[in-house]
């Protein structure tokens, strides 16, 4: 079985409350240097049978109506070799 | 690009100008020309077109709104009227009680969870910037078919959006509706409502004035979202393209409106605020235009001073963005310091973007150049007012000819039987404990009755016992069938549940929500509505302290039903002697107050075994609705009823099904003599009670009823664990609540 | 004199003016503390409140943990100081690991407000003293991140050292591993739990019982009876 | 600027709710073949400076302390090449 990962991030100018709260505690935690966060999913998803174009166009779709919303969302699908 | 200050305007006359992309008519571009006496610039362009949409300025709704104005009843409990950005109401001991209510229906379609959210976010800055400390919320939901697919999709998001905002704030959630009809397939109502407490001398404006007072921008940096919003989701059909170049949609940080409250609330113990302004739909062009035009003077604002999320941004969108969770306050020069220091307690950015001027002008600078110079009066309050054309639609004698009353009933009892446990498990009669148990409703640990009781009860002064109560109720099948009895009837329905709690009712908000104004149909009803409504709050003596429009709630051609969502708030001296809707004690006796006549138009029984709608909806006599909602607070005072549940849709056996099973108890029901058990169970006559009166109490409250003229039948008795219809059926507690509980969760899991 | 018990307000904090009603109600002295407090004010005891602090963002309780009170907080629970975490306080407490064991989003992923019943298993701690052992109360419960998770051999400790000190009786509300609702760490002085006692002190709101008040007054006992 | 992206994911024996759901409501959607999900969170962080050892371990540590409760979660760090 292979993996294959989905990444959904908030768009660029969309507001990340989630990102921005992990980047104002960081100085105080004592990171320094860390200009941006932006906080997303990761969905890993375990597919059966072969990975070829046909199944990845078929979770580009899945990501594209179901995993993300692409009013507000991003996303990457990628293949992430064998699933352990 | 070059930038498009005032000069560079007055020296290109003839540069073309995207106008009706921002969704401005060609007169009402030439009349921007005329004020101005020249081009708009760019930033005066996106000013006046978000300003001027339908959503801001209330084009097409405003000459019917102004019988509310002037059709005020004589109460003089209100302190703050229609106008501001919440009504205030005197509730007696020297506090005053805003409340509001709003729509987020467009954008709650589009991406539900946020929409919803910061529907919820918008309504409490609207409170907050009364001078009040937000203390409930509530949320009259509308959805398309119960098992359409994309109910699956909306109901969820938009249900753990009001939550997840909602509860994120420390809000508790004290009632609201949940409502399926496929005519809001396309176009969910996502109605909010925020309740705020405050003292008399807390009350705050929306106004600048005095020359050289600072103008402060607070709360969350300004980012890209949301711009064309107000124009593109609020006013236009979804089919339009807008000018959207960015997303319309926000998203909403609870985290920061929280810090928000409590860093505004602090400013407003040190009286460090002159005036004060959320920032909603329109954001910051709102937000100035309206403090300077309700203020004395003018206003310069230097828009590089607003701090922004994306430094890419230009200044027609910084002006235009509709990022959540910012204010805007006017402060004494002296006072800016104190007021920053509380800021920065609350880890909440402000920033000095201009000041109050002693000249007549909104001017706008960027770069050191000027690129707004307009009087704001003409941005905010004197928009352009249309008189729609209306017309009764010619379906609606059809309509109302298509009579429910001659609908095939039930032939036995059993059949009875069969259809009552359907009514109670269909999906708008079925418990909403599912969505209501995703809201807290214990927060600040004043809440005195929530859903499902008939309103939302909240303490407000712990040492007095004083409280609010708060109903919303709006009812599209009826409104469809009569526009103009719709409303009352929500109004009446309103008013009804706010009484059978014990408190007495003070104030209305509304929120109505239709479809296109430019359909003449539509505009009948929306006309016939606002005048019922308008003429039923002064037969009441309520009046309308303030409210929302939604128009275009519409897909294609058809709109959805009119769907006026009328607010009451009630006051109650001593919360202990509120009145729960559970029937409990065994032995009392059930009392059906007001007249029950053959009215199945628009009923939940014709809809669930029919899929009917035809006919005319129930009667409504205000002055009867008047008289029972003074004995339902009497006999609360008084201690002559420990349970009361009003009558609305379902009718009888509704009521006496949600009050059997909130109390545990069962009930014997005796039909009245010469009454059909058909329709003395179905129903949905106006002016209605169910009330559960202890035997020690019996003859003070039918003394009562008698001396002040109230028909008050005795029909059972609260016993056992069944609800017993003598001679017709009976129905074991257990087999009811399952019908009733388990519907909405089978739809949505 | 009676005792002055702490309640700390973070960025987010809800149940902060409720609590310190439930505290006064009991008889106590509620003192209001600030998350960038570098001091405790001398108070007898601490409750951390429920709420979404910082948001929630990140994890419940994540950031909070890292504010300057917490620094004296644990120093003081360390030391013995009778610490309570309700709700959001309970995953704070677990994210500084003065008890084990972490929160997660609820089973059904819904945020969940009920009247929840729970049986004290552990009457001995601070904080439950006025409970007996088996006894079962209601309180309201109200959280989305509210699934108690630890690993086997956390759980078996807890249990064989009697620090379950609460458990979901009828309904397990979001999947916590055991029914656990609420635990205590070694020496009884730290308790933490998901329900909220605070919101069950007055008949006249919220459920109307007055099944939480034992929190307080088994603290008003503990601290002045010393 | 350079991208660090440190991905957090519940440890396999922990009950993954949120992914669960995903998978379940993946046939009545009409995609069929996905034998497990699980949903995580993915962090992008903006660094300024150079992205040498020192300022990943820095970022691992991070990632231990703070971005995830390593009692319940993994995570992995690593270069996302240079930000957009
Ligand atoms: N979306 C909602 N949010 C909060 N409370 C709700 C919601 N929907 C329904 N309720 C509550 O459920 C109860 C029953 O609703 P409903 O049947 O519409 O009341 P009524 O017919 O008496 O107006 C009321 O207490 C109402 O406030
Ligand atoms: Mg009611």
């Amino acid at each position: 079985m292979a993996r294959v990962v989905v990444d959904v991030m908030l768009k660029p100018e969309i507001l990340d409350p989630q990102g921005q709260a992990v980047q104002r505690a960081l100085p105080r935690l004592g990171f320094e240097g860390i200009a941006d966060v932006r906080q997303g999913k990761r969905f890993e998803l375990e597919v059966e049978g072969p990975v070829d174009e046909a199944a990845l166009a078929r979770i580009h779709e899945m990501a594209e109506t179901f995993l993300a919303n692409t009013v507000i969302e991003d996303f990457t699908v990628k293949v992430d070799g064998e699933a352990r | 690009m070059t930038l498009d200050t005032v000069k560079h305007a007055g020296e290109t006359p003839d540069t073309d100008q995207p106008w009706a992309e921002l969704g401005l008519k060609p007169d009402e571009y030439e009349r921007i020309r005329e004020i101005l006496g020249r081009r708009p610039t760019g930033a005066e362009l996106a000013m006046y077109s978000v300003m001027w949409s339908e959503h801001c300025s209330y084009k097409s709704s405003k000459v019917h709104l102004r019988q509310f104005g002037e059709k005020v009843p004589a109460n003089d409990a209100m302190l703050v009227g229609i106008g501001e950005n919440a009504g205030v109401v005197d509730v007696g001991q020297g506090y005053a009680v805003t409340f509001k209510v709003e729509s987020h229906n467009h954008p709650s379609y589009i991406e539900p969870y946020q929409g919803a959210a910061t529907g919820i976010g918008g309504i409490v800055r609207d409170i907050l910037a009364m001078g009040a400390r937000p203390v409930a919320v509530m949320d009259p939901l509308r959805f398309g078919a119960a098992d359409h697919p994309d109910t699956k999709r909306v109901l969820p998001g938009v249900v753990a959006g009001i939550g997840g905002y909602g509860n994120c704030l420390g809000l508790p959630n004290i009632g609201g509706e949940v409502v399926f009809d496929a005519c809001y397939q396309g176009n969910p109502l996502v109605n909010a409502l925020c309740v705020g407490v405050m003292k008399h001398e807390d009350i705050h404006l929306a106004k600048a004035s005095g020359a050289g007072n600072k103008v402060i921008l607070y709360g969350a940096r300004t980012g890209g979202d949301g711009i064309g919003g107000v124009s593109v989701l609020a006013s236009e059909t979804f089919d339009s393209t807008g000018p959207a170049k960015r997303p319309a949609v926000q998203v909403g940080d609870p985290f920061q409106e929280k810090l928000l409250i409590e860093c505004t609330l602090e400013i407003f113990r040190e009286d460090l605020v002159d005036g004060i302004q959320d920032l909603g739909g329109a954001g910051l062009s709102c937000a100035t235009s309206e403090l300077a035009s309700a203020g004395s003077g003018g206003m310069r604002v230097e828009l590089d001073t607003v701090p922004l999320r994306d430094s890419s941004l230009s200044p027609e969108e910084i002006l235009m963005s509709e990022s959540q969770e910012r204010m805007c306050a006017v402060v004494e020069p002296g006072k800016v310091e104190r007021f920053m220091e509380i800021c920065e307690k609350w880890d909440v950015i402000a920033t000095v973007i201009g000041e109050v001027t002693d000249g007549e002008r909104l001017e706008i600078f960027w770069h050191g150049e000027q690129i707004v110079d307009v009087p704001p009066r003409t941005v905010a309050h004197e928009g352009p007012v249309y008189e729609r054309p209306y017309a009764r639609p010619d379906w609606q004698d059809a309509l109302q000819a298509d009579d429910a009353n001659k609908l095939p009933r039930p032939a036995t009892a059993e059949e009875l039987r069969a259809q009552v446990l359907k009514v109670v498990a269909s999906p708008n009669q079925a418990s909403k404990s599912w969505i209501t148990d995703q809201y807290d409703r214990f927060v600040q640990g004043n809440t005195i009755l929530s859903q499902p009781e008939d309103s939302g009860m909240v303490r407000i002064d712990e040492e007095t016992n004083l409280g609010v109560a708060v109903a919303t109720d709006g009812n599209g099948r009826y409104t469809k069938l009569d526009p103009y009895t719709g409303a009352q009837l929500a109004l009446a329905e309103s008013y009804r549940n706010v009484a059978a709690s014990g408190a007495r009712p003070l104030a209305i908000s509304n929120c109505l929500n239709f479809g296109s104004p430019e359909d003449p149909a539509v505009m009948w009803q929306f006309a016939e509505a606002t005048r019922g409504l308008a003429d039923g709050c002064l037969e009441l003596g309520t009046p309308v302290t303030g409210g929302n429009v939604s128009l275009y709630n519409q897909t294609g051609e058809t709109a959805i039903h009119p769907t006026p969502v009328v607010a009451v708030l009630g006051v109650i001296d001593d919360v202990e002697r509120r009145t729960p809707i559970a029937f409990a004690e065994e032995g009392q006796l059930l009392y059906l107050l007001g007249d029950t006549a053959e009215e199945l138009g628009g009923s939940a029984w014709s809809q669930v075994i029919h899929d009917h709608l035809g006919g005319l909806p129930p009667k409504v006599d205000l002055g009867r609705e008047k008289l029972l909602g003074e004995i339902l607070i009497s006999a609360s005072r008084d201690g002559m009823a420990d349970a009361a549940h009003d009558l609305s849709d379902g009718g009888l056996i509704q009521a006496l099904v949600e009050s059997c099973l909130r109390g545990g108890k069962g009930a014997r029901i005796v039909v009245p003599d010469g009454m059909d058990p058909f329709v003395f169970l179905f129903s949905e006559s106006a002016g209605r009670a169910l009330v559960s009166v202890p035997r020690s109490e019996e003859l003070r409250f039918t003394d009562m009823c008698g001396a002040r003229g109230l028909p008050a039948t005795r029909v059972g008795v609260v016993d056992g664990e069944e609800i017993a219809i003598q001679g017709q059926f009976s129905i074991p507690l257990a087999e009811l609540r399952e019908a009733h509980e388990a519907t909405i969760p089978a739809l949505l899991v | 004199m009676t005792a002055r018990v702490g309640v700390i307000t973070f960025p987010g904090t809800l149940d902060d003016r409720d609590t310190q009603r439930a505290v006064r109600i009991a008889g106590l002295e509620p003192v209001p503390l600030w998350h960038r407090d570098k001091d405790l004010q001398q108070v007898d005891a601490v409750v951390l409140p429920g709420g979404f602090s910082y948001g929630d963002y990140l994890r419940a309780g994540a950031i909070s943990r890292f504010s300057p009170v917490m620094e004296k907080v644990i120093e003081g629970a360390r030391e013995g100081m009778p610490v309570l975490g309700i709700c959001n306080g309970f995953q704070v407490l677990t994210e500084t690991h003065l008890l084990p064991g972490a929160m997660l989003r609820n089973n059904h992923l819904h945020f969940i407000c009920r009247d929840q019943k729970l049986r004290v298993e552990n009457a001995e701690t601070a904080w439950t003293s006025d409970y007996e052992v088996g006894q079962e109360i209601s309180v309201p419960l109200k959280n989305i991140d509210g699934r108690y998770v630890a690993d086997e051999r956390t759980l078996d400790m807890l249990e064989a050292e009697g620090r379950v000190a609460f458990r979901y009786v009828d309904v397990n509300p979001n999947g916590s591993l055991r029914d656990i609702a609420g635990i205590t760490n070694e020496a009884g002085n730290v308790v933490g739990l998901m329900p909220h006692p605070e919101h069950a002190v007055e008949p006249l709101v919220g459920t109307g019982r007055t099944d939480g008040l034992g929190f307080f007054t088994s603290i008003l006992k503990k601290l002045v009876s010393v």
